[in-house]
């Protein structure tokens, strides 16, 4: 259920414009705020917790997740040219499977590694919270990446509900209603990064079995659904 | 101004395979969008051959398409394509191509990696020699290592044939297939599409143009606000108007002397003297086309030039879409 | 016919070669009477880009080119204001009526308020969008939409319209009221007005010259009479019994042959109109087309010379 | 022969404009005329005009609030130097609704082609693009420092308070004029960057938040630390009686438990507690001094680390605010002195605007015509 010349293409689809610049901004804006702290005086004793789990895992990751996620499918039903790839006998399972796993990988390049990397220079070395942030920000790559390519194959402007579910649900109403920590993708990644670091400062509220739990539940649901919706994809009118 | 009722004009394709069973096949289809029509209870059969879909825009001609490839699904009745329902059925694609209208291809490809990929997403044995064959078809192998974004349209347009036919499939829907085409890309693409449907290839195309139309289709399809209005060769459906008079333009030696001769016959509904010539209405087509060069020839007149005026695909078009 | 016009485009050895290496015009020699003339040429021709030269956007690697009298390297601006140019592809804001669009177009093209807004309502009304100018040009159809195109090429009172596929996109019956617009542009209003088309049918309805570029050279300028001239053939279309007319005819001595559904018969002289006339009438055949074969602009761009008829494959 | 008539058919078929046509410095007027129209949503939809419009209403409220305070001859409610960074969300909130208005339309319909083919020049239609967005931008930020000055000046008693109002309004115009400039480039060239509305007023607005987060962070979370302070001094005792002075024995609260700030600030040197406050105030009676208390100020200090420093130059409207705290060498805002990166400040100002103007324009070189 994997189809490479859907990888391959939208591979290539992704680095083909100049927007994939825009996927390394993120994790350049990460890198240098880490390298900054690091080497002005005077900063907080705890500001590695707080930059690898509220900028890294908490924006930098699903930021990037946006940009690729909805680059992959969402850009390509916007100009049609996902008529090509639809116009073929591939099941739609493996067209979501593919862009998905495009997404994925990309984002955990961008997004997961530049953590890990800003913790390693922010501790001076691998410690085990840049292992954990680093393992957090990987499960937010996976999920993020299946919500925004399900949010690409089931709306029209994905970016605007992407950007709006990470503004309003993620930023706002998971800070604000306690119960929304189960639906809450940094959450998990919080969650996987304190069990491996034991970092309070990381302000994780659920433990790391429910986080995977969920995460995992997650994935199947969105990647379900992806292909329900991809399967009944339909012309619009013109 | 009623020509004839589109109910009324009876199938009457002027099918050369009556043998071979219809290949795609549109059974009491309506599809709407909202409150929208867009296809109201249209019944049709295609074979191989080549045909035209016409009919103004907005007429309903990309949803008859795009219901046939399965991006949308019909409302009401049912569509099949080689015996197989098209919606939520991918596989359908094993056997069919389509060149979507909209001029959106993967620009970052080059024309060859984006018809090999075509190839290998249909799941071919050989695909890099699959895709060679394609490009060869639409000529192609001379700009097919440039990326598609440094083509012109009628350069994509022409890749998006190729990679809609790495496959042999045994239909072929195309979109207005030819916008964006020069001439000769023009005249080399309908030289493709007629010879892939005397070798028996199912191929449904629509375009605006009806030049071309006239020129490569076997048999066309006319959509009028939704519904089929008219369909099989265009001239039977032109004689099928039987309310409509045939116009033909004279031109003789002695125009003022066969006007009075061509008054006389009852065949004939009136006669105007232009400066192009004699204009001639005729009630009845065959009594009047068989009765002219006798006429001529008892009255003493040259006849130089008859023109049916009114017998171009533009004519019939015309009158199905005013009717 | 004596009164000698300047001409209104003049191009003279004009080449570009773009920095990539690609010569997209190669020593061009080009030169516009007044009146409609058709541009055809394949793509890549180098069609955009002698628009753009035309519109003084670009300067030529070589050769000059005078646009209304007016030097484009040197007059670029000025010949804009002279010059209507409607673009091949979309080119229409959705959410602003068609009156306040054209008048402000208008303005961009040197009008002064009031004039703009006099000669917006000028170009709607003659376009044929009288009644819709308040409507939002987001609701048009594809035909109005392409006479907002005009009319913005229209409002600055060009001496000369660059029509790039002005029939794109448009149904039967919307081309011909686009073509019948250009015609009365070209004939009534007095403007010189170049379109480029694909569709060659449409250059030899509506165009009094014909410009066909191929390769960044020009293929052919010449009036469009000229290069529809009659052919020394003869077409016949009997709906029956074609073989044994066939038959008759060539046993009367004529040369004959079968292309498409038509019989062509060598035209010799007068007498050949008789005979034809007289074996259909002795056959008692329905006639249903007797046509003088023409040259077709079409055959510029053919292969094979179309100057014998060959048999037709089907 | 003919005698007149009073019947006749006019001519009303095509009539050729024969009258003056304008120059290419007209054009540009009216191109920046309908741009500045359009920044407030004259010449299209009611729908357009909300946004600029409430944006407008908001930054009179401050200044209304001014002018009354000025009438009762209290302190103004909001100084004319920090209107624009408290302000900062609304004049954001415009850009990023006027600045796609003015150029993604044009982008998302392929309109462009149209002026490119006429009179005007290619840096011609950014040139009136970015003037108008600025203009807008400009009167909206203008507004309120005109009402607070002209309410201010109205209720002086003296040429000498009205000398004095205009030096304090001069940053409050520095502030305006630059920011505007700031909003405007950096919002036209995101607008212009896409070729949809949406994405064009998102991108602007996560730019600018997110920037302002980032500033924010590093000049408090990650760049400030807190520095005790413990001193010792010696201040009257409000009830020299009382037994126990750790108690509340001077009789007003300030800080914890002592005396109040503006007392100790009377009588202890080198404590600053009306800036930071205090946060533990401990003592006994003098017993050299009756009616004096020894008493001990806990309190704490700010230091600002370079990162607090710089903070400010990752978001533009910050950029623009710690220019202005170096360059009046102002103490009343939220961010630290930049000193001595304040050439930072004004280098990077600069850079936005001339580098920002320098992008829009080949931006626009690169369109194609046809």
């Amino acid at each position: 259920m994997y189809n490479t010349t859907v990888a391959w293409i939208t591979f290539r689809a992704l680095f083909g414009r100049r927007r994939a610049l825009l996927f390394a901004l993120p994790a350049l804006i990460l890198i240098v705020l880490t390298l900054g702290l690091k080497s002005a005086s005077g900063t907080v004793a705890d500001w590695p917790a707080i930059v690898l789990g509220q900028v890294g895992a908490g924006a930098v990751v699903p930021l990037t997740a946006l940009l690729i996620g909805t680059s992959v499918l969402g850009s390509e039903i916007d100009d049609n040219s996902v008529l090509h790839l639809l116009a073929t006998p591939v099941p739609r399972r493996a067209v979501v499977m593919a862009k998905t796993s495009v997404a994925t990988a990309v984002t955990f390049l961008f997004a997961a590694v530049p953590v890990l990397i800003a913790g390693v220079i922010a501790q001076g070395g691998l410690h085990s919270l840049a292992v954990g942030c680093f393992l957090g920000s990987a499960l937010g790559a996976v999920v993020y990446s299946c919500l925004f390519v399900m949010i690409s194959a089931a709306v029209r402007h994905p970016v605007i509900y992407a950007l709006a579910y990470v503004a309003l649900w993620e930023e706002l109403i998971s800070n604000l209603v306690s119960g929304a920590k189960y639906l809450s993708i940094e959450q998990w990644s919080l969650g996987v990064a304190h069990a491996v670091s034991k970092n309070t400062n990381l302000n994780a509220h659920l433990t790391i079995t429910p986080s995977l739990v969920l995460a995992v539940i997650a994935v199947v649901v969105l990647l379900t659904y992806a292909t329900r919706r991809l399967s009944a994809f339909t012309v619009r009118a013109d | 101004m009623t020509a004839v009722e589109p109910s009324a004009v009876p199938a009457a394709r002027t099918a050369p395979e009556p043998a071979t069973p219809a290949v795609v096949s549109f059974d009491h289809v309506t599809h709407w969008y909202g409150n929208v029509v867009a296809v109201n209870d249209i019944s049709l059969e295609l074979g191989p051959g080549v045909t035209g879909l016409l009919g103004p825009n907005g007429a309903g001609k990309s949803t008859i398409l795009h219901l046939l490839s399965g991006f949308l699904s019909p409302s009401r009745g049912s569509v099949t394509i080689g015996g197989v329902a098209p919606w939520r059925h991918p596989a359908i694609f094993d056997t069919v191509g389509l060149v979507p209208e909209r001029d959106s291809v993967y620009a970052f490809l080059t024309a060859r990696e984006f018809v090999l990929a075509s190839a290998k997403l249909h799941k071919l044995p050989d695909p890099k020699a699959a895709a060679e064959r394609a490009l060869q078809l639409v000529e192609m192998i001379d700009a097919a290592d440039r990326p598609i974004q440094t083509y012109s349209k009628g350069m994509r347009q022409r890749a998006k044939v190729a990679a809609a036919l790495v496959h042999d499939p045994k239909v072929l829907l195309l979109d207005e297939p030819f916008n964006g085409m020069d001439p000769r890309q023009r005249m080399h693409m309908m030289d493709l599409l007629r010879d892939l449907g005397q070798r028996g290839r199912t191929i449904l195309f629509s375009s605006h143009i009806l030049e071309e139309v006239e020129r490569l289709a076997d048999t066309v399809q006319v959509v009028v606000a939704g519904r089929l209005a008219a369909s099989g060769d265009y001239r039977t459906i032109r004689r099928l108007m039987t309310t409509r008079p045939h116009v033909f333009l004279l031109r003789s030696t002695d125009d003022r002397e066969l006007a009075r001769v061509l008054m006389a016959s009852p065949a004939v509904q009136g006669v105007a003297l232009t400066k192009d010539g004699l204009e001639v209405r005729a009630s009845d087509h065959g009594t009047f086309t068989r009765k002219l060069a006798r006429s001529c020839r008892d009255a003493g007149i040259g006849l130089r030039e008859v023109i049916p005026s009114d017998e171009s695909l533009e004519s019939v078009f015309a009158y199905l879409v005013g009717a | 016919m004596s009164v000698i016009e300047q001409p209104i485009i003049e191009a003279k050895s004009l080449t570009m070669r773009y920095p990539g290496g690609v010569t997209a015009l190669s020593d061009l020699e080009l030169s516009v009477q007044p009146g409609i003339t058709g541009l055809v040429g394949a793509n890549g021709a180098g069609k955009s880009t002698l628009i753009k030269i035309l519109l003084g956007l670009i300067t030529p690697s070589s050769g000059q080119v005078r646009v209304l009298g007016l030097d484009a390297q040197e007059q670029g601006p000025e010949i804009r204001a002279r010059v209507g140019y409607m673009p091949e592809h979309d080119c229409l804001p959705a959410d602003v009526s068609a009156t306040e669009f054209v008048t402000h177009l208008g303005r961009m093209s040197g009008l002064p308020p009031t004039a703009a807004k006099e000669q917006a309502a000028e170009a709607l009304r003659h376009v044929g969008l009288h009644e819709e100018r308040y409507r939002q040009i987001g609701t048009f159809s594809t035909g109005m939409k392409q006479r907002v195109k005009l009319a913005q090429a229209l409002v600055g009172n060009p001496g000369l319209l660059l029509l790039d596929e002005p029939t794109n996109g448009l149904d039967p019956s919307g081309r011909d009221a686009m073509l019948a617009l250009i015609r009365r542009i070209g004939s009534e209003f007095g403007i010189a007005v170049v379109v480029a088309s694909h569709l060659l049918s449409e250059i030899e309805r509506i165009c009094d010259h014909l410009v066909a570029i191929d390769g960044g050279k020009l293929l052919r300028a010449a009036s469009l009479d000229s290069m529809t001239q009659a052919l020394p053939w003869l077409a016949i279309e009997v709906d029956e019994g074609s073989e044994p007319l066939r038959a008759r005819l060539e046993g009367a001595g004529l040369t004959v042959s079968l292309q498409g559904r038509a019989l062509l018969v060598r035209l010799d002289g007068d007498p050949v109109f008789d005979t034809v006339r007289d074996t259909i009438a002795d056959l008692d055949l329905p006639l249903t087309r007797l046509e003088h074969r023409r040259h077709h602009v079409e055959e510029l761009f053919e292969r094979r010379e179309l100057d014998e008829p060959t048999e037709a494959k089907l | 022969m003919s005698t007149p008539t009073t019947s006749v058919i006019h001519d009303i078929g095509y009539k050729p404009y024969t009258g003056p046509r304008l120059g290419r410095g007209q054009i540009l007027r009216a191109l920046y005329v309908h741009g500045l129209r359009a920044v407030f949503g004259f010449g299209r939809g009611p729908k357009a005009k909300i946004v600029p419009w409430f944006v407008t209403l908001v930054m009179v409220i401050p200044a209304a609030l001014n002018v009354y305070a000025s009438s009762e001859n209290k302190p103004l409610i909001l100084d004319y130097s920090l209107m624009g960074v408290r302000m900062m969300l609304f004049t954001v909130l415009l850009v990023a609704v006027s600045a796609p208005e003015l150029v993604t339309r044009d982008l998302r319909h392929h309109t462009l082609p149209l002026y490119f083919s006429r009179p005007l020049r290619r840096g011609d239609y950014p040139l009136a693009k970015l003037l108008a967005l600025f203009t807008g931008v400009l009167a909206v930020t203008l507004l309120p420092v005109l009402i607070t000055y002209l309410g201010q000046v109205a209720s002086s008693t003296s040429g000498h308070m009205i000398w004095l109002d205009t030096r304090a309004a001069f940053p409050g115009l520095f502030v305006s004029v630059l920011q505007s400039a700031v909003l405007s480039v950096l919002a036209l060239l995101l607008a212009a960057s896409t070729s949809r509305r949406v994405i064009a007023t998102g991108l602007i607005a996560i730019f600018f938040l997110v920037t302002l987060a980032i500033s924010q962070v590093m000049a408090n979370a990650l760049g400030t630390s807190w520095k005790t302070h413990q001193e010792s001094c010696v201040v009257p005792a409000l009830d020299p009686n009382a037994p126990n002075l750790s108690g509340n024995l001077f009789g007003v609260g300030g800080g914890v438990n002592g005396p109040p700030d503006f007392v100790i600030n009377q009588y202890c040197q080198g404590v600053n507690a009306r800036e930071y406050g205090i946060d533990n105030v401990t003592g006994v009676k003098d017993p050299n001094k009756p009616g004096y208390a020894d008493i001990t100020v806990t309190y704490e200090t700010p230091v600002y680390s370079a990162i607090a420093k710089a903070g400010g130059l990752a978001n533009p409207v910050y950029v623009v605010e710690g220019l202005r705290i170096w360059v009046f060498n102002a103490t009343d805002s939220d961010l630290p002195n930049p000193s001595p990166l304040g050439p930072l400040y004004g280098a990077e100002a600069a850079l936005i605007v001339l580098g920002g103007s320098a992008g829009l324009f080949l931006r626009y070189r690169k369109v194609s015509v046809s």
